[in-house]
């Protein structure tokens, strides 16, 4: 289910020129500040917003092609959307909400409501099921939302920040459920958040968008790394490592371990990443390896040093798995330690700070 | 209606309801095997009706121009004969607080009386009288009906109302009647006739003969219809 | 809810009550049961629970479907056509009795047709007064339909497109059940509209006992007779029509979520 | 839409279209102006208007108030006072005029006051037109907005209230305004009942040209001595009463948000 | 306008059971997982919903006595509530929205048009004030609401997840926003958040709801770095350093400076607290002060160590800001340590890891 989407929208002063992709199978996530478009595109996909000129295929099928006046209508393109507000039926029960989207499909109702079950019971809400939408709290009524939108089964799945209003332990366990479902079977999505975790584990496309243009896409890692806009530097510069998830953290593929915290869905044997954000790496002296309670000590090279608002940014260079890992630093600490490109340092960096999510 | 039964329907004007329902059912006792179905309503909405092409066998009607416009439409056998008419009386409270004893008291001031518009045939009639005595009339209202100026009068709104003395006689003892003697020079003939187009000419003939006929004619005299 | 509202609330509910009231307080109350119960009045009773009934359901699924198109299309001459569902509102009910005359007569077009290929005559006949109540009672459903369906808006017809609903699972399951507290004022509307109709039945359908005489036909018969016994009938007419619509009336309608 | 709603749809407007249109054929257009512009049809249609006018205002001011009142109060006797607001809507009209008659005529409760307290005598007037069309179409007002309202929930105005505006306020500016589409409709249905109104006005207000006789009533006082006359008359009832909702109903009552 | 409130409601299966104390000018943030009855708190002070049995006093003035049959309708009460879902008229403008609640207590139009500037301004949606609620995305639409709920100027002030939806930017801004309204104008207000830093920059009391039940309350600091339930303690746990915002960081009252990153309205010579997560304190042995980029090292004995879920926690005593301070250690650094209670150590925070925010 390969997405190609061509956009350009008018709506009063705000003008929305994107271009989007998704591989079969892909997630691509897409960031930006408010008002920057993103539900815009989402419902541009869904077919329930006319661009002014558009092409959009889906796994080849042209869903909107302006020049030939094609455009599919919203129940016929197999795009399932979240929106941004959960707007559950008001006159059905959670559970025929949820069922809504199997019945609609042709399921008997008996087995919609077993899919319905089932998909209530993945996002924690089975025990609401017979409740009506106004007895829900917020956050009970975005779980459900969720799971309506997943029950719908469509081919290409858009999520307008899935994890919003949810609380500190429902948020993991979604967004460990939303992996699970657009990993293990390979849907293609596309999300909108803004909250680059949910990019960095469900994702591997990003695409940030600002003022209606894709100011920055590419590979989730590469753009979120190296961001190029002062907007994606501030949600995101996390250090990424990839490897294989162990019972303590994650083996890198040269096979030097990563003490981290795992993810509750990480599963040791799995492809996994490490995540860590460059304001918790300290930087020593070569010499003066410490013997600490930071587990991750790696030898490492400066590679550049770069302003970074008012920090340092320090980019390593090196053989292990620090080659490319970026740590922010006060230049009081650049000068006292007399920091240059080529100086050699060792990296520490603890435990408790490194996140280990299974690979997106 | 059982196996056998012939059904004639007889459009008859609403005015005729009374005695149209008891002609009806002597009639029915008469000719055990024919029914009568009663269609009642404003004679020139049945005219209207049957030149639509309604499925009647004999009209009953309370003037002779609307059966005049069903016999141009071609749909009367024969002639229309006339079985009863009908003249103007004072309708006033019980007891005729205000003293009325003839036409022209009704023009008197203070006087809240309500007749018939000049278009329905007793509004007609009214004028007629009011031409032949020299009597002008500045009636609170024109009314549909013969029905809606009882009703005003028997509200007490109207202190007199000109209508034909069969309808203030149905009103029972809620109004009493004035009668005055220039009604005679607008008087009202009720014809009735046989349809063309029904499949009843029989029946039809039969129940147009009854309600010709002298039994009728009594008991037609005694709800205050006057004779042809 | 702001107190002062009660004032004009208050005369207004006067204005409906007091003149009932007044009328209930004038009817012979000992002789009600007399007049009730004479065949007449209970053909007619019959007659016009079974044809405003049937009307009702006649104006739902016609009338239903109408104000979904008049309220969702977007065609261009869709603002000429909610004008046009305004005309039997207008129409003085003998003259719309005399259109369907006109037309489903037997020298009316589609009257001719009817009874030359189906040897169906429509005037005088009980279908004559579902139609004649159906032609005045429809708009009322159509129209304060229509104001609900705009009201509303369709942010949840869209959310089931999402879900791969088909437009006419969406109607089904998404427009009609949000949309049946607006139903059921419509549907009442309709069916007081039907119970009450005088005008165009008498004229189109004509005042045939036990075939085409309704309860307000009846009434306007015994006027002639005896305004009591037309009073009285009124009243049964009233009170049959709030039992029925009081206890008819599905809880649903009354739009508790 | 669903296209198969296109069918009943169709069949809903051809019930209401094709009656008129063939009322249309029949009339004889050539000699419609002359028709039309006979003093007695001019006073009709000014005395038509002024009044439905008026008694739509009424119905506004009153019916408003009511809905509201009968569709969020949580009295206990609310689902009786419902059920009691459609009587008018079931009475037939002409029955309707009686009972006003009894309340408001010399001899009623309220009449007899009013002739001794203010001199006052309602009958035979045009304010008497003007109540008695008030009555029979403010429920048309108050139930289809009844409906709205309990649709429509009271989500905003806890809003309101929570920024500390009092029920008047919200009212005015929160209920009203979001209503306005669903006031439009009932509106256009009380203009309308109104404007076709003919049983209870003659009956209560009887028919006096320029003072009580509207236009329904010139079209009944026609059709007894020439139906084409009528029916050209109607169908100036009807055209204006298209018109006048075509270009007087504002934008906002058409629910665009 | 001291708040005093105890509530006690059934909804269906569920069952609220609260007292809610909010001193005069003082901000409770109220904390829980979905569906704890947060919500219905505050319905419950607003007026909007009724609890079975209940007394509510704001500044002396009763409010709602079940008892006494008392019940102040929700627009005499001077109680403005954000409510969840940002619900905006829809027939007003952005702007006209704003001034609902000035006109509604009396402002002429023009001096309601102003106050309505001046807030959508402050919530940087000045650009908005013409629009259609229907014309604005999500986040615009929180913030538009946000600064209607505050140009309301009520006595209490209820916010039900104000900060929801907003993009990376946006949602700092708010909160220093927050932060100046409430603190500055020492407003009393309750705030619903899933965010600790929400609770340690805006509030000075918390309670933490589960199941209908207050499981802890008390003040900010005490709660979050304490916390007595598994819940609060996923939650928070966070380190908090009391002194004076300095150009680098902040001065503690016994005059030792921590550096750290100073968030956008902390003000040198203003009290401000340094924030900062067990997981980023590193912990040496004593002889092995280790030279490197951590800018803040401190001296410290070894109080308790404690299992926290996987890890250990440690708690801190000592002379100076380092008493109390938690470090979060894998089991693996406690052993190879030899960490015992009494142990000399130092712990070692860097500097990007330490926010400074105003005292709330
Ligand atoms: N109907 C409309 N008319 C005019 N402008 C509109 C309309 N709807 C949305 N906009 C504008 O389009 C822009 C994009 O809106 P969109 O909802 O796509 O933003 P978003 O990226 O999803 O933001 P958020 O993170 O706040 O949800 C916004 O600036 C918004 O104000
Ligand atoms: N009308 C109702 N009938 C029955 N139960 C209800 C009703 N409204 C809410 N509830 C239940 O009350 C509980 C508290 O709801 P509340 O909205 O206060 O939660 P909350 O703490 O605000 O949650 P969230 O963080 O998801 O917004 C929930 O379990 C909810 O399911
Ligand atoms: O035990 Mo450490 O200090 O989190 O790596
Ligand atoms: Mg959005
Ligand atoms: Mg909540």
């Amino acid at each position: 289910m390969t997405l190609h989407a061509e956009l350009d929208l008018t709506r009063g002063a705000f003008h929305l020129t994107a271009t989007v992709d998704v591989p079969a199978g892909g997630v691509l996530a897409i960031l930006g500040p408010n008002g920057s478009g993103k539900s815009t595109v989402l419902g541009c996909l869904a077919g329930l917003l006319d661009p002014d000129t558009a092409r959009i295929t889906l796994a080849g099928r042209i869903l909107t092609d302006s020049t030939r006046g094609v455009r599919v209508p919203p129940h016929q393109r197999g795009v399932g959307l979240l929106a941004q507000d959960p707007l559950l039926f008001p006159h059905l029960s959670v559970l025929d909400n949820v069922a809504f989207g199997p019945r609609s499909r042709g399921a008997r109702r008996a087995e919609a409501a077993r899919v319905a079950r089932h998909w209530l019971a993945e996002v924690g809400a089975a025990e609401l099921a017979g409740r009506g939408p106004a007895q829900l709290s917020g956050g009970q009524a975005q779980r459900v939302a969720v799971a309506r939108a997943l029950a719908g089964e469509p081919g290409l799945l858009l999520l307008d920040e899935p994890l919003a209003a949810l609380d500190v332990d429902a948020a993991p366990a979604l967004r460990g459920l939303l992996r699970r479902v657009l990993r293990a079977e390979a849907r293609t999505a596309v999300l909108v958040t803004h909250d680059p975790l949910d990019a960095l584990t469900l994702a591997d496309q990003v695409a940030v968008l600002s003022g209606g243009r894709v100011v920055e896409a590419g590979p989730t890692r590469a753009v979120l790394s190296a961001p190029r806009t002062a907007f994606t530097a501030r949600i995101a510069g996390l250090n990424l490592v990839e490897g294989t998830a162990t019972g303590t953290g994650l083996r890198t593929a040269a096979g030097e371990p990563i003490t981290g915290m795992l993810a509750e869905d990480a599963v040791p044997g799995e492809p996994a990443v490490a995540v860590f954000a460059p304001g918790t790496v300290a930087v020593y002296p070569e010499g003066q390896a410490p013997v600490g309670s930071p587990r991750n000590t790696v030898p490492a090279t400066v590679g550049t040093l770069e302003p970074h608002g008012s920090l340092v940014r320090l980019r390593a260079t090196g053989a292990g798995w620090a080659a490319g890992i970026a740590a922010d630093l006060t230049p009081a600490a650049v000068a006292e330690l007399g920091l240059d490109p080529g100086s050699p340092v060792r990296l520490a960096i603890k435990a408790t700070t490194v996140l280990i999510h299974p690979a997106p | 209606a059982g196996h056998g039964d012939r059904t004639v329907t007889v459009f008859a004007a609403a005015s005729l309801t009374e005695s149209f329902g008891e002609i009806v059912d002597e009639f029915e006792a008469e000719h055990p095997r024919t029914r009568v179905r009663l269609n009642l309503a404003g004679s020139s909405r049945l005219a209207q009706q049957i030149v639509a092409g309604a499925p009647a066998d004999v009209f009953a009607s309370a003037s002779e121009a609307t059966m005049r416009t069903v016999t141009e439409a071609g749909r009367v056998e024969g002639e229309p004969r006339v079985f009863a008419t009908n003249e103007l009386a004072i309708a006033v409270a019980p007891g005729n607080p205000h003293g009325i004893t003839s036409f022209a008291d009704l023009a008197g001031a203070g006087l809240t009386v309500v007749v018939c518009a000049p278009q329905v045939p007793c509004g007609a009639a009214t004028e007629r009288v009011e031409r032949a005595s020299g009597v002008t009339l500045r009636p609170a209202s024109e009314e549909q009906d013969v029905k809606a100026v009882l009703t005003k009068v028997q509200a007490g709104e109207a202190d007199a109302g000109v209508v034909y003395g069969t309808d203030v006689r149905a009103a029972g003892d809620q109004v009493s009647t004035v009668r005055f003697p220039e009604a005679g020079r607008a008087v009202n003939h009720y014809p009735i006739a046989v349809l063309t187009g029904t499949g009843q000419p029989e029946p039809a003939r039969w129940f147009t003969e009854f309600v010709l006929g002298p039994a009728v004619r009594k008991q037609l005299n005694g709800a205050g219809f006057g004779a042809p | 809810m702001p107190w002062p509202l009660w004032i004009p609330a208050a005369l207004g509910l006067a204005l409906v009550v007091l003149p009932v009231a007044g009328l209930l307080l004038r009817a012979d109350l000992a002789r009600l049961p007399e007049l009730l119960t004479t065949p007449a009045a209970l053909h007619a009773l019959r007659l016009s629970l079974l044809t405003a009934a049937l009307s009702t359901v006649a104006c739902l699924l016609l009338g239903v479907p109408l104000a979904v198109v008049l309220a969702r299309a977007r065609l261009r001459g869709v603002r000429l056509l909610r004008a046009v569902v305004l005309l039997p509102l207008v129409l003085p009910p003998v003259v719309g009795g005399l259109a369907l005359l006109y037309l489903l007569g037997r020298n009316g077009f589609l009257g001719y047709l009817l009874e030359v290929t189906a040897g169906v005559r429509v005037p005088f006949t009980t279908a004559a007064v579902v139609i004649a109540q159906t032609f005045v009672a429809m708009p009322f459903l159509v129209v304060s339909l229509e104001g609900a369906l705009r009201g509303a808006g369709d942010a949840y017809e869209r959310v089931a497109a999402t879900l791969g609903a088909r437009p006419l699972t969406t109607f089904r399951r998404v427009t009609v059940p949000l949309l049946l507290p607006a139903i059921g004022s419509g549907a009442v509307l309709s069916f007081a509209r039907a119970l009450g109709e005088f005008g165009a039945t008498i004229t189109f359908a004509g005042s045939l006992q036990g075939v085409t005489r309704t309860l307000p036909l009846e009434v306007y018969t015994q006027a002639e007779v005896d305004t009591d016994s037309a009073v009285a009938l009124a009243l049964l007419l009233v009170a049959v029509a709030v039992l029925v619509i009081a206890i008819a009336r599905p809880r649903a309608w009354e739009g508790a979520r």
